[in-house]
């Protein structure tokens, strides 16, 4: 049913760079994916390949300089996000796209009450006076399971717990009712069991609400629980994409491959040693010309350094950026072609 | 007209701390209250006495001074009234007197009081003076800016311990001059009203005045001549260069007057080294191992070359001599062989003196000690640029000078724990500059004889800083004493002059400084005045139309 | 992979080099350093070529303008600006160097010992406290007072002049490096690595010595580039109110003040002093500026 | 598995340490952060005992005070017999060989201004009289063992990548050859891919060396997979003690099981089915701990008693230790 | 909040008398003689009475414990004289200069109001000027318009006030006769005539002043804006939809002024203290000139009474700086 519907983003071939003494650092390349109404795709990869900053260029909030988008395409709403006024982009930011960020103890102001913070997206947006922006303020809290919500709000961010804290970030976030609601790492500062109380908190919201959400995670089992599709990414770039279900069980990328192997789990066998991926994940120095996780693979062949790969159709909606075909465990026949040539 | 020209704004370039000259001796507090309070008789520009609350100077001719010179009688002026109103009265001249010889009071002017046995009042006009010896300058109490005459009324109870603690009269006195004070903010402004009860019912031609303390002189002479804020500067010495700058500003003119302010170097005659024992330095017991021979004394002086240094230092603000006293002109000896520099003399001399340079460093040496001398004087731009010529002319005839300089307030401050007192004098040569009261230089030449050498015994108090002693001039100082005749006296004061710069050489004279301040062009009536207060006849200034 | 076993074993390599290679990149720094290299070698190397006594009095030249003889003139007394000039930039910088020095060695020594040592936090930092809340100016002008004689004695009228214009200075400037360093201190104690060495260990001094103080010395060097800034300020300030060198001693400070008066005769005798203190604050300024990201692991880590 | 055939190395008994919180006009002590309360536990010879749970429950505190990094307030810790709290200054400098710490972040706990050789080498230099080459050596060899290029020896900690630097402190760990280290949550700041790396290293040390282990994560699944014997800590006390396999397959204490079950698993299949219990609230402060169990205030098999009445720790099955009245009959019957 | 300060109060007293006994002796130790401006003529025997009438042939912890007892006991009970019209300390020895022999207390509350005219508003408008320049070239980092800030306020920083103020005198007062270079203190602002006055105669003293302080505040504006930009904060409020005006202005400048804040009201004691050189440049013959000549003159009560001012000033408003500290970032508590 979700398959159907008009994508609310849609992203194509965006490309950011950062400018730095050092040179440029390409953090994010050539990354295309599209986001259905309702739906709630998890974005995971390791540090620094790129997952924040993708998200963060979607709506302009990268600091600029050092960083530039320079390339690509982001559909909003029938308006390109890349071609907007600021003003437009700031209409679009709170209404079209709620961003959660990932740390709760810097991302709130230290010296405005909780309720300020909450009120000012709704009334600059909702054109709310400050009175109805309170009620609503109110309800927010409460939305996101915040006892005594109204005597709270007068409460400064500090006076909350780091789960409390990431409530009120997710309450402002929602206080628009955004489209989309990016959620970058929103667990990751948490424990466990406020993880839990969190992500119960999401899956009730998404049920109430039905917003497009992107989570991303460094956590395979965050995603497993919560997601619809799953995007993984490496070196700034995606290297796999699926529906959750297909790309646990048949995984089509080296990498996430050993993503998935690397974690020891608390129920299932234990694994006598765990499996690794040796070396480091790539400088991104320059725009990559061959496949950025070669170093790292244990089935590196040629191709993988004349070309970066693709992203392949693999399965149903599935689709991975390998020249190895898992399938047949053999290079993919595209690659073999192609090199004949 | 009274008060028709508005207000009159001088500037000095220290303000006054207090209005009552009985209670300090800085010039600035004595000009600032020489606008109220008056003496009985002042000095004009040229040093002659005028009457001023007494109705004419008393002489032996009209009879107020006794033949004995033991009494001299003030006849006072009818009808003169006190700012509020009240009759002056031979009264308030009276208590003046008390006032000051109360022992308890710290009087700084007592000195003019020396002397005096009691005053009276013989009617409410008259006052009558007896001396306890035969005086022969008798015109020393209520003469001149220094020793003026306080009401009263006002100050009865401000006798003695009290004097100083009498803020309200010693900030606010009532007086007989051309302005009363309406506030006075010390160290900082004074503010004055014309006296509705001033002799003269046309003057003063201002209604108002203010006395702004500034902090130094160049921006008193700005504030004059080049922004011309103000009408007159006090003592506006600085550089001949910036002087003339200022003057081409058109906007003002210096006024000078020349007194007995003389700059000069004085050589110690005992030996300051630092190897004495404490107590022993600087004393007659062990005499300058240098200057004991005179040509060693005469060769630094020879070796200066004063029109320079005046020229360089001061402008229009002095000018070179080669006396201590130099004025008033009976006075003056015409002593003029020191005004040309003779380098070579200089050189001369001191080869005589058996200070010749052996090892050929520059340096003369004799019985293997060096040419090298120590030459102190106060923190002051002109002084240090003094010191640094002088340095260079005794360097070009192979002497070795090294330069101090010390806190004003330290080298001038008398304190017999500081070893840096002009008294103490430990260092080879000083230079600094003063000048008497009043016009008759007596009392200060009688300070070179040989008993008032500074000491430890009596805190290095005395007066005789050269530690200068010849019997001669001792005997001639006392000759004097018991001389009553005018031109006898005036022969006598050259003498003694020359006896202690051209003859002896300890005090070597460079430059007779001026009183000098600058006058805005719209102010009319000044006329400079070396012995008295510089504002001795504000009643008569006013205002160009 | 990742190792590049075929290159040599790398030298050992100071690590004064990697923050002489941050330094270059950072370009104010890079002019500021060479400005201040030039002002010192005019100031250390040009009396040596230049070889007139800036006391000597020359009455045939007074008051001359730029000229061969003289290539900045002469004063009212005919002595050379330019030999004026190097000696009083020679005062001027020690006095800003080694008034710095003690106020750094102060502050530094306090800061370190209150943060590190609790039991002399309290005391340390009322004495700070105390400091502060001393009036500076009374405090020089007692101090000036009470030992310029037996200092000169001891050193000649300069150099015990010098000696209590940089104690003076110095003693009384220490404060907030002490309080910055304290704070640094505070901090980095509760840092894992102090921790580490304590787990080893390693005796307080020697840990003080090697993981605290390398790791305050960007503050520390913020401070002092500040602090030579300002004793030569301070030092002018001093000659402004008669506390500072014999006026006939040149130092920047006195010859500007010197040369106030005549501001509108001969400008540039006002403005070549003012200018000398001015490059040099803002060249050390800048050094400073360099340093501080030069001395940043963050930042010289990128 | 680990009865009483091993070796007791490390004997914690009754640790207490308490933060004192001053307050008043004169800075009068009103009262303690209580971060560690009354621990006891013992970690036998060669093995890893985990110490798990949440932010803030004393974990860190507890590691520190085994090692007398901090002076703790009451208590007994010997370490192969020693009693390390008791022993003077100058010969717990001497005992220091014996046990060492890898810390949390490995950024944090390596001095920015030392390079890779100055980090190892400290240790030498504190405690042996070793010349500069046979440091170098010993260095070396040290790199090696722990998976480090040679070539990084004259490198700053900045120019390595977040395993290589916990290597690095591995290695300044192992430099004096100790008996026991407690790792405090060693993998903690370090990235999925990286932690496996880290954690492999530290299992091939093991069993290279014999070291014994504290092992402080909140990583219950790293946890599961390196460690013997695990404990549950819970706002400054050991809720639960037990093996690996008896602590996750049959937690006893509620909040133990909370914690279990709130671990996500990597598999959508599982995840659907899978039943949480999700606690409610959060962690008291352990300044003004709740009355009775510190547990009751989130613990969803809450009692009347548990309100009042502060469980005892004790012993429930072989080697299984835990401090809730639910399980408190049994223990009696056992006892009995 | 109210423990804390009244904490804090209670280690200002020690703290105090240590700094009036350690000024006291230092002043004991210092050379020079209150009656040093006493003409060499006055005989030793007078001199003798004069110095017992200041009090000065007593020991000097006498001397201490009377000052002591004058400053805080007969003072403030003087002044609740003077404000009720009651005669509690009719006849009590008060504070005495020793130059002027006038109350010490009336000669600073006479020039009080000059000093803190001049220096303080010099203050504030260094203050006003400060703060929008530091925000600005923080917000545009490395601009031009930072670069010449940093350039400017560094000269600013580097050139002594005795410099800067003749230039000005120079300029606006001798070639264009803009402004007075005098300071009237005497001037009383009663009408718009001499309020244009008043204003005339601030101008220059105030800009060479407020130019220096605008020149250090301005410095710290800026760096605690650019901590602050950098913060994650920041970007919530931007992902908020927020104006960068209502970003910056709001949300960043609320939380870098913390800090100025502070360094701000350290600097008010400096107020009071007086700017000694651009006090003697134009004449405004306020505290700090007063000091100086105190200084010069030996008189010890002036110079400890003011300089025991000046330190209860900086205590006082060290502890303001923590308290506003405390008030403004809601994260600290002090208790
Ligand atoms: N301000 C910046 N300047 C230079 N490079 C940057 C900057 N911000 C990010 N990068 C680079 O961009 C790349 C991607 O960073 P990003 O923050 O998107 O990673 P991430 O996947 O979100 O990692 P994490 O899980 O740690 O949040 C990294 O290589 C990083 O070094
Ligand atoms: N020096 C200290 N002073 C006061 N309280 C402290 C101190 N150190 C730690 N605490 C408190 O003790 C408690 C336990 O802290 P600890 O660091 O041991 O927790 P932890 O379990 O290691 O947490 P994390 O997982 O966040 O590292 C916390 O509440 C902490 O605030
Ligand atoms: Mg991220
Ligand atoms: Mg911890």
């Amino acid at each position: 049913m979700r398959n159907g519907a008009q994508p609310v983003l849609e992203v194509t071939n965006l490309k950011t760079i950062f400018r730095t003494r050092g040179g440029e650092v390409h953090a994010v390349n050539s990354v295309s994916f599209d986001l259905k109404p309702g739906e709630l795709l998890g974005v995971v990869g390791e540090s620094g390949s790129g997952k924040s900053v993708t998200m963060m260029s979607l709506i302009g909030l990268l600091p600029s300089p050092p960083a530039e988008v320079r390339d690509g395409r982001v559909m909003f709403d029938g308006l390109d996000l890349l071609k907007c006024t600021p003003a437009q982009l700031r209409a679009v930011r709170g209404p079209g796209v709620g961003f959660i960020f990932q740390d709760p103890m810097t991302s709130l102001n230290p010296v405005f009450t909780v309720g300020y913070q909450l009120r000012e997206p709704l009334m600059k947006h909702m054109g709310m006076t400050k009175a109805q922006a309170q009620v609503r303020a109110q309800e927010l809290l409460e939305l996101v399971g915040i006892p005594d919500a109204g005597r709270r709000l007068k409460d400064f961010p500090h006076q909350f717990s780091g789960g409390m804290r990431q409530r009120v970030m997710i309450a402002i976030a929602l206080a628009c009712d955004p489209k989309v609601l990016i959620a970058d790492e929103p667990t990751t500062a948490l424990d466990v069991t406020i993880q839990a109380q969190i992500l119960e908190l999401v899956k009730d919201l998404r049920q109430k609400l039905g917003m497009a959400i992107v989570w991303i995670t460094h956590d395979l089992g965050v995603i497993a629980g919560i997601a619809d599709r799953i995007m993984v990414m490496y070196g700034g770039q995606i290297v796999e994409h699926g529906t959750v279900k297909e790309v646990f069980a048949k995984p089509r990328h080296p990498y996430t491959r050993a993503l998935l192997q690397t974690v020891p789990s608390v129920r299932g066998e234990r694994a006598e040693k765990l499996n690794v991926i040796e070396g480091q994940p790539p400088i991104l120095r320059a725009a990559p010309t061959a496949c950025p996780f070669r170093d790292r693979c244990t089935l590196r062949f040629a191709a993988c350094d004349a070309a970066n790969p693709a992203r392949y159709a693999v399965g149903p909606g599935h689709d991975a950026a390998c020249f190895w075909d898992f399938d047949t465990d053999a290079p993919r026949r595209e690659v073999t072609e192609t090199a004949d040539v | 007209e009274r008060g028709a020209d508005g207000e009159l704004k001088i500037i000095q370039s220290q303000a006054a701390s207090t209005m009552n000259q009985y209670l300090s001796s800085g010039t600035k507090d004595i000009n600032a209250s020489s606008m109220v309070s008056e003496p009985l008789a002042s000095y004009k520009p040229d040093g002659t006495l005028m009457a001023r609350l007494a109705a004419e100077i008393p002489t032996l001719e009209n009879g107020g001074v006794s033949a004995d010179g033991k009494t001299i009688t003030w006849k006072l002026l009818p009808g003169v009234k006190w700012s509020d109103g009240t009759d002056f009265t031979a009264d308030d001249v009276v208590f003046t007197g008390q006032y000051c010889m109360d022992p308890a009071g710290g009087c700084a002017q007592l000195s003019k009081f020396e002397g005096i046995e009691k005053i009276e009042a013989v009617d409410p006009l008259t006052v009558k003076i007896t001396f306890l010896k035969p005086k022969t300058n008798p015109y020393s109490a209520f003469v001149g800016a220094l020793a003026p005459i306080l009401q009263k009324a006002q100050f009865e109870k401000c006798l003695g311990a009290n004097a100083s603690s009498c803020t309200e009269a010693n900030f606010k006195p009532i007086g007989t001059g051309p302005f009363m004070v309406t506030d006075f903010k010390t160290n900082d402004v004074a503010v004055f009203e014309a006296n509705p009860h001033y002799r003269d019912p046309a003057k003063p031609a201002f209604a108002r005045a203010t006395l702004k303390g500034g902090n130094d002189a160049m921006s008193t002479a700005r504030a004059v001549m080049e922004t011309a804020e103000y009408d007159y500067g006090w003592n506006t010495q600085i550089e001949p260069e910036v002087q003339a700058q200022m003057i081409a500003a058109g906007k003002g003119k210096f006024v000078t007057a020349y007194g007995g302010l003389v700059e000069r170097l004085e050589l110690n005659m005992t030996d300051p080294s630092s190897a004495l024992p404490e107590g022993e330095r600087s004393t007659v017991k062990h005499p300058h191992p240098i200057f004991s021979d005179i040509r060693v004394r005469q060769a630094l002086s020879m070796a200066i070359d004063r029109s320079l240094l005046v020229e360089i230092g001061y402008g229009e603000a002095a000018r070179p001599t080669c006396n201590l006293v130099p004025a008033p002109e009976m006075f003056a000896s015409d002593n003029t062989g020191c005004l040309t520099q003779d380098v070579e003399g200089a050189k001369k001399l001191l080869d005589e003196a058996g200070w010749t340079d052996t090892d050929g460093d520059g340096i003369r040496d004799k019985d293997g000690k060096k040419l090298s001398l120590v030459f102190q004087t106060s923190v002051n731009p002109i002084r240090q640029n003094f010191q640094a010529m002088i340095k260079q002319w005794w360097n070009d005839v192979g002497i070795e000078v090294e330069l101090k300089q010390i806190d004003p307030s330290v080298f001038f401050g008398g304190d017999a724990g500081s070893p840096d007192t002009f008294q103490k004098f430990y260092a080879d040569v000083q230079m600094f500059a003063n000048e008497w009261d009043g016009t008759d230089p007596q009392a200060y030449l009688a300070q070179l004889t040989c008993e008032k050498a500074p000491k430890p015994e009596d805190q290095w108090q005395g007066e005789n800083i050269p530690r200068f002693c010849n019997p001669d001039y001792d005997a001639l100082i006392k000759e004097m004493l018991t001389t009553a005749d005018a031109g006898a006296r005036a022969e006598q004061i050259k003498k003694l002059n020359d006896m202690v710069t051209k003859d002896a050489m300890v005090t070597v004279p460079l430059a007779n400084r001026a009183r000098f301040s600058a006058v805005s062009n719209t102010l009319l009536g000044v006329e400079m005045n070396a012995w008295d207060s510089e504002y001795w006849n504000v009643a008569d200034w006013s205002r160009a139309k | 992979m990742t190792d590049t076993t075929a290159a040599k074993i790398r030298p050992p390599r100071n690590q004064w080099w990697d923050v002489w290679d941050q330094f270059k990149t950072h370009k104010g720094a890079l002019v500021g350093l060479t400005i201040f290299v030039a002002i010192l070698g005019l100031i250390l190397i040009g009396p040596l070529v230049w070889h007139i006594d800036p006391t000597y009095v020359d009455f045939r030249a007074r008051n001359k303008g730029f000229s061969l003889a003289h290539p900045l003139g002469t004063d009212q007394l005919g002595r050379d600006l330019l030999a004026r000039m190097m000696a009083g930039g020679k005062v001027s910088i020690s006095v800003g160097l080694t008034a710095m020095s003690l106020s750094i060695f102060l502050g530094a020594t306090i800061g370190v010992l209150a943060g590190y040592f609790k039991r002399l936090d309290g005391h340390l930092m009322r004495l700070t406290d105390l400091f502060l809340a001393l009036p500076l100016l009374p405090l020089l002008l007692l101090m000036v007072t009470l030992f310029r004689d037996p200092l000169s004695k001891g050193f000649g009228p300069e150099g015990g002049i010098f000696l209590l214009i940089v104690t003076a200075i110095g003693a009384t400037s220490w404060m907030q490096t002490a309080r910055i360093v304290r704070g640094e201190v505070l901090a980095l104690k509760e840092r894992e690595f102090v921790l580490a060495a304590r787990s080893i260990g390693t005796p307080a001094h020697r840990l003080v010595l090697r993981h605290i103080l390398p790791n305050v010395m960007s503050p520390i060097m913020v401070s002092a580039t500040l602090g030579i800034a300002s004793a030569i300020i301070t030092e002018s300030a001093l000659s402004f109110l008669g506390l500072g060198f014999p006026p006939d001693f040149p130092t920047w400070g006195r010859l500007l003040f010197d040369a106030v008066d005549q501001i509108q005769l001969y400008p540039w005798r006002v403005i070549l002093p003012g200018i000398a203190i001015s490059l040099t604050v803002l060249s050390v300024n800048y050094i400073g500026d360099g340093l501080r990201d030069a001395l940043d692991p963050r930042i010289r880590g990128r | 598995m680990f009865d009483g055939g091993k070796r007791p190395l490390v004997e914690v008994e009754g640790l207490k340490m308490y933060f004192p919180i001053t307050a008043g006009l004169f800075r009068a002590k009103v009262g303690d952060v209580k971060a560690v309360d009354d621990v006891t536990f013992t970690i036998f010879e060669g093995e890893t005992l985990g110490l798990v749970g949440e932010s803030g429950c004393g974990k860190s505190t507890c590691g520190r005070a085994v090692l007398r990094l901090y002076e703790p307030t009451a208590g007994s810790v010997l370490i192969d017999g020693e009693d390390v709290l008791a022993a003077p200054p100058g010969e717990l400098r001497a005992l220091r060989p014996k046990m060492q710490m890898v810390f949390q972040d490995p950024q944090a706990s390596l001095n920015p201004r030392m390079t890779v050789a100055g980090i190892i080498g400290e240790p030498l230099d504190e405690h042996t009289t070793l010349n500069r080459a046979q440091k170098l050596a010993r260095i070396y060899e040290l790199m090696d063992k722990v998976g480090l290029n040679r070539d990084f020896a004259n490198r700053y900690p900045h120019e390595f990548s977040g395993g290589q630097r916990q290597r690095i402190g591995i290695a300044r760990a192992l430099a004096l050859n100790p008996r026991f280290i407690v790792c405090d949550e060693p993998i903690a700041a370090l990235d999925v891919s990286i932690q496996a790396q880290v954690v492999n290293l530290l299992e091939e040390l093991q069993d290279s060396l014999g070291l014994t282990y504290l092992f402080i994560s909140h990583d219950l699944s790293m946890v599961r997979h390196i460690a013997d014997r695990v404990a549950v800590m819970y706002l400054g006390r050991i809720v639960e003690l037990a093996s690996r396999d008896a602590l996750y397959e049959a937690p006893l204490h509620p909040y133990t099981q909370a914690l279990l079950s709130a671990v996500p698993e990597p598999d959508p299949n599982a995840e659907t089915t899978r039943q949480r219990i999700i606690l409610k609230g959060d962690v008291p402060s352990p300044a003004n701990p709740p009355k009775g169990c510190n547990f009751c205030t989130r613990c969803p098999k809450v009692m009347d008693l548990c309100r009042r009445v502060e469980p005892e720790y004790r012993e429930v099955a072989p080697g299984h230790f835990t401090a809730c009245h639910l399980h408190n009959q049994t223990a009696g019957q056992t006892a009995a | 909040m109210f423990q804390y300060t009244m904490r804090r109060l209670l280690i200002a007293i020690p703290t105090l008398l240590i700094i009036s006994l350690v000024i006291f002796l230092l002043l004991e130790a210092a050379p020079g003689d209150p009656l040093g401006e006493v003409p060499l003529t006055v005989p030793p025997e007078v001199k003798a009475k004069m110095r017992s009438a200041l009090g000065l042939d007593a020991a000097w912890y006498v001397r201490y414990f009377l000052w002591l007892k004058q400053m805080f006991w007969i003072e403030p009970m003087h002044l609740i004289d003077t404000l009720f019209g009651t005669h509690l300390a009719d006849d009590m020895q008060r504070v005495i200069s020793f130059q002027s022999r006038q109350p010490v207390m009336d000669i600073i509350a006479q020039r009080m109001p000059q000093t803190l005219i001049v220096v303080g508003s010099a203050y504030v408008i260094g203050v006003l000027i400060a703060v929008p320049i530091g925000i600005l070239s923080a917000y545009r980092q490395y601009s031009w318009f930072d670069n010449l800030g940093t350039f400017i306020s560094m000269i600013g920083f580097s050139v002594p006030t005795f410099f800067t103020g003749v230039v000005l005198i120079v300029i606006f007062a001798v070639k264009l006769q803009w402004f007075p270079m005098v300071y009237d203190t005497t001037l009383q602002v009663t009408d718009w005539d001499s309020f244009t006055k008043q204003l005339r105669q601030m101008v220059m003293p105030v800009t060479v002043l407020s130019l220096f302080n605008a020149a250090q505040i301005s410095r710290f504006m800026r760096s605690s804006m650019l901590d602050n930009l950098g913060q994650d904060y920041v970007r919530t409020a931007r992902a908020k939809g927020l104006t960068e005006r209502v970003v910056v202005l709001i949300h960043v400048l609320r939380n870098s002024l913390i800090p100025v804040v502070t360094v701000i009201a350290l600097g008010v004691p400096s107020i009071f203290g007086g700017a000694i050189i651009t006090e003697q440049v134009f004449k405004v013959n306020g505290l700090g000139q007063q000091l100086i000549l105190a200084i010069h003159a030996n008189d010890l009560p002036m110079v400890m009474t003011l300089t025991f001012i000046f330190a209860v000033l900086i205590v006082l408003f060290n502890l303001i700086a923590d308290l506003l500290y405390g008030i403004l970032d809601p994260r600290i508590r002090y208790d």
